[in-house]
């Protein structure tokens, strides 16, 4: 009955959170939120979806492969793909960071690391928005809390 | 050298200074010629002993070319320290360097014989061979920092040669006492060097030597004349085995005969003499004299006591050594000229006799198969030409004339009868003690000769002659001895041995104070024929050791029972109990400290910080500021249910109260981020509570309800700690909220929006300004990932490291 | 003067790891990416300190954003002189792990966590701002969390706990000296700090003695003195031998580095005229007694504890409680005594290099040992010596570097650390300077006597062949200690340099390469 | 921001009195209970020692801005130290599993 209810909520939840977690990323440059709270949000989203079907399912039934321990889980299923989101989170903070020095080596400045700009542009329909590049280094960061957040519960969950 | 056998007088002035690359040459054969010893010896197997006997002779050569030549030569090494690689020749330098190199070329001749057929040769040879250079460094340092360098590389050879039987636990207990007690007195000795050089700015030797009465008024100014003394003296009393260090020597026999007699007689034991010598310029004065020539003297008689309970030769040999050094740094501790002269030609004459008697040892033993006492005897039939050399060494070894070691006995008797003469009092004791060391030497002396004659006893076996390379080193030592008591006659007939005469005057010019730098070059000596107080000193000494020498059951019966009453004689007591005093030490400190308990450490930890803080804050003085209450009542109130919390937290009957409470606390946390204007940590702080509680929940599950009784006394302690901690805490708050400085945090507040184009300058300083921290943080974030991840898949493997 | 230069060491680092993550399921090509990432690390390094020879001080503003407000690199010729000494250890070790761990255990996280702890010290060598430095730290810690925790078993996990609990409550301090110190001073940034110090009036200032000591216990946490020393030996004992070699060698220099950085850049700014309670002096004057105290009972507990430890890694562990204690010491000195400043900062770098090549040779001399012979028990092993002379006479020449045998490098750290005490009239600190030493010399010489020699045991005679790699990997070490040791000169011009930070001028230099002529 | 604030130092010390209390147990669970409370207390600490009173540091709602620094500074401490809790939590789970207890006063490892 519980996991009914559970299942029942976790529908309702699942599309729900992400769409915070998204709107949270966005607003973070000019409003509470950011990169890191997104990515906790996304990852609990994602942990209730395990709590309500359970690790296994999710495997079978999204991915179709056929897990069993925590080894294989890290090995073959999902915590792989999580463990390299959070690689990929980091390289993309770090390459940001870089672009700016290539920049800077291209136009034959000095440019330090992570040395981030902005442009205000005017977008039909969005009017005139902000483009800051520091907001490919909070992608890195979300990236990097979902992954570690998603490979810490899936182990402990595999347990 | 040529000086010398021409019989010319020393003068300095004429004296050309010496060249570099010579020095650089006769120190780095040594070297070279150990690092292709493995080579060599894959060439030559039982031959290597020549070619380390080449390379040693080369060495003599140098040594001898450098012998008309004075001062110091150096290449700077560490330039801002003042230290150099340098180098000094004198005539001390000269004698030791030559002793080092000539007696080096016989031992190793010796060792053909001896190590023949033995496994480990390679290893030895590159070790004496190092050790060779070692000494050599020693002998011609111009630099504190150099001299001490060779000087822990002689001991470090020292200790891999006493412990080249290394299956054996003897060997290895003694290898580890002799580097214990070296190297140890090595480190006070170079806190010595250290204070000298930092009163006189130098590290050079040559500086100070070039300088002596001014670098001792600098010393003197400091105050560190005593300290400096000591310490040097403690340097030189561990390697020279002087009383109460003389503890490692003995067990030192442990190693192949052949390094007994080098290192262990001959040249390792001798660094501690040189170095008084060497320093001897600097440094004489009353101190001086009061302190080695007490340890000298009280090193001479109790070794020899020692001597006299020695049930094998080697044992003899070896407390006999630690005897006669007693002697050299009695010598040397008289002021003037005549304990220089003691110690010098004592230094010359104990080499000879001593290396020969240890070879004659490594012979017996050797060719008998046994080195103690009480199975050997007649041997003069198996063995004609090695007691000829034994009876000029032993009687060399007991002072009597005409053999060489009497001449420098009666210096000694000389030297303290003007010293008591002139001091009175307490120093009649020196001359009493010098007779008295004197007459238990000649006692062992003889009962080491009657090894070779009287009966041979019928458990002896049958006796194989030794091999011409074992006798002839032996042999060319005893000549030595030999002709330098003969000289002696010769003097006294008119015909002093010039050359050594000269030689040895040279050596004692370079050992003088500045108070007595005239007496330099006037070096005789002759068997005399008239009385004098030495004369009788000798003879009673002499008298005394043929005495106890025919009253040898009762000699020995009453040293041996002195030592049984004052066991502290040997010694050993303060070694192994330094030793496994410091084992069990600890253990105790191990076991006392290390409880295994996590709460003893995290202790220690809190009270340590609380300890370093408190002492800052109380060094300061400062006033903890005490306003009234200024937060509002929301806050207050909020505050007030988070510190209720966490006492609940404490108080939690069980590990799930225990989280309900936590979660309080963390609520109460969140609504304090909120009404302090903090919605982006707020915010964090919910997501972060939300997800921690989710998996401590998801752990608590896996682990067993455990409700740990507190005891009273330990409840009492940790509630003391943790107050500490709180009113650390407390205080802290108050001073740091208390002041009100420029913050840079202005600045964000300013210019976020121009600069970095975001309205929320806090996420604009975590992405932004301070990224590199969100870097670092997101780094921290993946890797406790990886750990979780590592704990988990390493479990499987069941791998142990 | 601003080049890329400066922040290169870190980012080099840092792509290595991610990359040895992204590249985990290809085992080959992880190993050679890993150490493809660390000789490219050595190469920006030496090239840095190329830049920084013989007396620059570069600032980097990390995004373009002038100091105080962004964050400061600083490449100068202290943190030249630690990045130097991470830059021969850590390519050595890293080769030595290769051949030393399984390879699931690479391709799990080894060369990961190896990457990331170069990267928290390299960035906690190089920053130039006090909360940076914290987290430089905690990246250093979680990565040693993951290298003490690495074979999960028995030792490992609570080796870690009490590692990660420990280090938590030194977080928690850590953070509350440095919230305090921005609560006082306005600044993180450490060259802002000292020039606030500098202008600050008494009463403002006399917060900062105290904060700034329980920063010093939170370091102390980390270089592993006494009396927060307990960690130590768990953890080096349950970490892979290559990992303790870097754990011991370069990651508890960080603690030490920040006593020196924080203690002689920052806070002997204050105003000389200063005068405390009962101590006469600048502010860093009361550092004198509390790291005389630190040292001495850390030279003493630790020489003492290693006396009688039945394993090879127990004893190298204890001994680095005490060998840590030998670095601080002179800093006591030069803290108490402000003509010395330079003088026993140079004496500190230098014991530290010893430090950082011989503990590093030992720990992989011990992982040779319990791999072939699958045990590290000193009472199983002897005869050592016969069956590998060239493992005996590396270990060797690190133990004697530890006694302070010349002309090994540990001879002058000795000498230095004997001077510095000399100079600055401290009878009690040479005397325990002088008894460690004698302990040194008793533990060094029962393990070899207990280890090398002695009749070969079964275990020792049944041993496989011992790692020609690995082998080379140790005595390229005993190379570079005798190295530094002959061509002691230059080694000691550049910790002399590093040492002039300490001094008025010095920091001055620093100062103003970092704000800008002085601009705030 | 000039006056000390009496009331947030006398909260804070009973919290890190309790803490402390709490990583002085010989229940590993009660230690990371100790932790967790210290970590919370020093990110109250930290928020505070930019000054309490202003308004949220988000441009564009007037009013004297209260201190971003710091709060930037809790933000990267609190991720920090959960990462950290996170990895011990599963360190204790380990703990227990190797060692069957999670009584410190049991547990003994082979190095103490």
């Amino acid at each position: 009955m519980t996991t009914v209810i559970l299942r029942t909520i976790t529908r309702l939840v699942l599309p729900l959170g992400f769409v915070v977690s998204f709107a949270f990323f966005l607003q973070g440059h000019n409003l509470p939120g950011g990169g890191f709270i997104a990515g906790v949000l996304t990852a609990s989203v994602v942990a209730l979806a395990y709590l309500a079907y359970g690790l296994d399912v999710v495997e079978e039934d999204v991915f179709g492969r056929e897990v069993e321990t925590a080894v294989e889980h890290v090995q073959h299923g999902v915590v792989r793909d999580y463990q390299t989101l959070y690689a990929a989170g980091l390289a993309v903070a770090v390459a940001g960071g870089l672009a700016a020095m290539l920049y800077g080596y291209l136009t034959d400045t000095t440019i330090p690391f992570m040395t981030q700009t902005f442009r205000y542009a005017t977008v039909p329909l969005f009017g005139h928005i902000e483009l800051a590049s520091a907001v490919v280094f909070d992608l890195g960061v979300y990236a990097v809390v979902v992954g570690a957040l998603l490979t810490i519960i899936s182990v402990v969950g595999a347990e | 050298m040529a000086t010398f056998i021409l019989g010319l007088p020393y003068d300095s002035n004429v004296q050309p200074t010496p060249d570099l690359w010579v020095l650089l040459a006769l120190v780095g054969l040594p070297f070279a010629a150990a690092a292709a010893t493995p080579l060599v010896a894959r060439a030559l197997g039982n031959r290597t002993a020549y070619y380390a006997a080449a390379v040693a002779a080369v060495c003599f050569g140098l040594v001898v070319t450098l012998a008309g030549t004075h001062g110091g030569a150096a290449v700077s090494w560490v330039g801002p320290l003042s230290v150099s690689l340098g180098f000094y020749v004198d005539g001390l330098a000269t004698l030791v360097g030559a002793l080092a190199s000539g007696v080096g070329v016989l031992v190793f001749l010796y060792s053909a014989g001896y190590m023949r057929g033995e496994p480990g040769q390679p290893k030895y040879y590159a070790t004496m061979l190092a050790f060779m250079g070692s000494m050599l460094g020693v002998v011609y340092a111009g630099d504190l920092v150099v001299l001490f360098c060779f000087w822990e590389l002689t001991s470090v050879a020292s200790f891999l040669l006493v412990g080249h039987y290394s299956d054996r636990r003897d060997s290895r207990y003694a290898a580890r006492k002799a580097m214990l007690v070296t190297v140890g007195g090595g480190l006070f000795m170079l806190v010595g060097f250290v204070l000298l050089a930092s009163t006189v700015g130098t590290y050079s030797l040559a500086a100070m030597l070039a300088e002596p009465a001014a670098t001792r008024a600098a010393v003197e100014r400091a105050g560190l004349l005593l300290p400096i003394l000591s310490l040097v003296g403690i340097g030189a009393a561990t390697k020279s085995a002087q009383v109460p260090f003389h503890v490692w020597l003995p067990d030192a026999m442990a190693a192949p005969t052949p390094v007994s007699a080098f290192l262990h007689s001959a040249t390792m034991v001798k660094a501690g003499v040189f170095l008084l010598g060497r320093v001897r310029p600097i440094l004489v004065g009353d101190h001086w004299t009061e302190i080695f020539v007490a340890l000298g003297l009280c090193t001479m008689l109790v070794a020899a006591i020692l001597a006299v309970c020695a049930s094998e030769l080697k044992e003899l040999l070896a407390y006999s050594t630690v005897s006669h050094l007693g002697l050299i740094v009695a010598g040397f501790g008289f002021t003037g000229a005549l304990g220089s002269e003691t110690a010098v030609f004592h230094i010359l004459n104990h080499a000879a006799f001593k290396a020969a008697l240890f070879l004659v040892a490594g012979i017996v033993a050797h060719e008998a198969g046994t080195r103690a006492f009480d199975d050997l005897g007649g041997l003069r039939h198996d063995l004609p030409i090695t007691a000829a050399v034994a009876v000029v060494a032993a009687l060399g070894m007991g002072g009597v004339p005409p053999f060489n070691g009497f001449y420098s006995k009666e210096l000694l008797f000389e030297a303290s009868y003007e010293f008591a003469h002139h001091a009175g009092g307490l120093a009649w004791l020196a001359p009493v003690v010098a007779v008295v060391g004197s007459v238990f030497t000649l006692a062992y002396s003889l009962r080491f000769l009657a090894v070779f004659f009287g009966e041979r006893p019928d458990t002896l076996g049958h006796v194989h002659r030794a091999p011409w390379s074992m006798t002839g080193p032996p042999v060319a030592l005893a000549a030595i001895a030999g002709v330098i008591g003969l000289g002696g006659i010769t003097a006294a007939l008119g015909a002093p041995l010039a050359p050594v005469e000269s030689f040895v005057g040279w050596v004692v010019g370079a050992t003088l104070g500045p108070e007595a730098a005239g007496h330099a070059a006037s070096f005789h000596y002759y068997l005399p024929t008239y009385v004098s107080p030495a004369v009788v000193m000798s003879a009673l000494a002499i008298a005394g050791g043929i005495v106890c020498y025919l009253r040898w059951r009762t000699v020995r019966w009453a040293t041996r029972g002195l030592l049984g009453a004052l066991p502290v004689l040997r010694a050993d007591g303060w070694y192994d109990g330094f030793v496994y005093g410091a084992n069990h030490a600890s253990t105790r400190v191990q076991r006392a400290l290390w409880t295994g308990h996590l709460r003893t450490y995290a202790a220690w930890t809190f009270v340590g910080a609380v300890a370093l803080a408190g002492f800052g804050y109380l060094a300061t003085g400062i006033a903890v500021p005490t306003a009234g209450p200024t937060l509002g009542a929301g806050l207050t109130i909020i505050l007030a249910v988070a510190a209720v919390a966490a006492v609940a937290a404490v108080r939690a009957p069980s590990h799930v109260a225990g989280v309900m409470a936590l979660s309080v606390v963390g609520f109460a946390v969140t609504v304090f981020f909120v009404l302090a204007s903090a919605p982006d940590v707020a915010l964090t702080q919910v997501v972060v509570e939300t997800v921690t509680f989710v998996v401590f929940l998801v752990i608590l599950d896996k682990l067993p309800s455990y409700y740990g009784r507190i005891e009273r006394s330990r409840a009492a302690r940790d509630a003391v700690i943790s107050v500490l901690v709180g009113g650390l805490v407390t205080v802290t708050t108050l001073v740091a909220t208390d002041a009100s400085p420029d913050a840079i945090a202005t600045y964000f507040v300013e210019n976020t929006v121009e600069q970095a184009g975001g309205h929320n300058i806090v996420n604009v300083i975590l992405v932004d300004f301070r990224g590199l921290d969100t870097l670092g943080e997101i780094s921290v974030v993946a890797m406790a990932a990886v750990t979780v991840l590592t704990l988990i898949v390493m479990r499987e493997r069941g791998e142990t490291p | 003067m601003t080049t890329n230069l400066v922040i290169a060491p870190v980012l080099v680092a840092l792509v290595t790891a991610i990359t040895c993550i992204l590249v985990r399921f290809a085992p080959r090509v992880q190993r050679t990416c890993s150490l493809v990432g660390v000789v490219a690390y050595s190469a920006t390094t030496f090239a840095l300190l190329a830049r920084v020879w013989p007396a620059n001080t570069l600032a980097y503003q990390v995004g373009n954003w002038r100091a105080p407000y962004g964050i400061t690199l600083v490449a100068d010729p202290l943190s030249g002189f630690m990045l130097t000494m991470t830059a021969v250890v850590a390519p050595l070790t890293l080769v030595y792990s290769v051949r030393h761990l399984k390879a699931p255990g690479q391709r799990v996280s080894y060369h990961t966590l190896f990457h990331f702890l170069l990267v928290g010290s390299t960035g906690a060598f190089l920053t130039g701002d006090l909360f940076n430095l914290f987290v430089w730290f905690e990246v250093t810690l979680m990565a040693s969390y993951g290298l003490v925790a690495f074979y999960s078993g028995r030792d490992g996990t609570l080796a870690a706990t009490r590692y990660v609990v420990l280090n938590l409550v030194g977080s928690s301090l850590m953070l509350l000296a440095v919230g305090g110190l921005y609560g006082v001073t306005g600044t993180l940034n450490m060259a802002d700090m000292a020039r606030w110090l500098a202008a600050a009036s008494p009463a403002e200032a006399t917060p900062v003695l105290g904060l700034s000591l329980l920063l010093l216990a939170v370091f102390g946490l980390k270089a592993g003195l006494v009396p927060f020393q307990w960690w130590v030996p768990s953890a080096y004992a349950a970490a892979p031998a290559p990992a303790a070699a870097m754990l011991a060698g370069v990651a508890k220099k960080v603690g030490v580095y920040a006593v020196i950085r924080v203690g002689f850049v920052v806070f002997a700014a204050a105003d000389p005229t200063f005068t405390l309670g009962g101590l006469a002096g600048d502010l860093l004057a009361a550092y004198g007694p509390v790291l005389f105290a630190l040292a001495g009972a850390s030279i003493l507990v630790g020489g003492l504890a290693a006396l009688d430890r039945p394993t090879f890694e127990e004893t190298l562990a204890y001994s680095s409680i005490g060998q840590v204690g030998f670095i601080v010491l002179p800093l006591a000195v030069a803290a108490a005594v402000p003509d010395l400043r330079t003088v026993g900062v140079a004496a500190a770098l230098v014991y530290a290099l010893n430090h950082a090549l011989a503990k590093p040779l030992l720990f992989l001399v011990g992982g040779l040992v319990e791999d072939a012979a699958g045990t590290t028990e000193l009472d199983v092993l002897g005869g050592l010596a016969g069956r590998s002379p060239t493992l005996a006479g590396a270990f060797l020449v690190g133990g004697l570097s530890l006694v302070g045998i010349p002309p090994l490098a540990g001879f002058f750290g000795k000498l230095l650390v004997f001077r510095a005490a000399a100079l600055g009239d401290a009878t009690v600190a040479l005397a325990v300077a002088v008894a460690g030493a004698v302990l040194t010399i008793a533990y060094v010489s029962r393990t070899w006597n207990r280890a090398f020699w002695g009749e070969r045991t079964d275990v020792v005679a049944s041993m496989g062949a011992l790692d020609p790699v690995r082998l080379a990997v140790v005595v390229a070490l005993a190379g570079c200690i005798v190295a530094v040791g002959v061509g002691f000169g230059p080694v000691y011009g550049f910790a002399e340099a590093a040492g002039h930070v300490a001094t008025g001028p010095g920091r001055d230099a620093y100062v103003r390469a970092v704000l800008g002529g002085g601009v705030a | 921001m000039s006056d000390a604030e009496v009331v947030l130092a006398l909260a804070l010390g009973v919290l890190f009195t309790a803490g402390t209390f709490l990583v002085l147990r010989r229940d590993l669970v009660r230690v990371v209970f100790g932790v967790l409370v210290l970590s919370q207390a020093t990110n109250v600490y930290l928020v505070t020692m930019g000054g309490i009173g202003g308004v949220a540091p988000i441009l564009g709602h007037g009013g004297t801005i209260t201190d971003p620094l710091v709060q930037a500074l809790v933000l990267t401490a609190v991720v920090i130290g959960f990462a950290t809790t996170a990895l011990l939590l599963v360190l204790v789970y380990r703990t227990y599993q190797e060692h069957g207890s999670i009584d410190l006063d049991d547990i003994q490892g082979a190095v103490r």
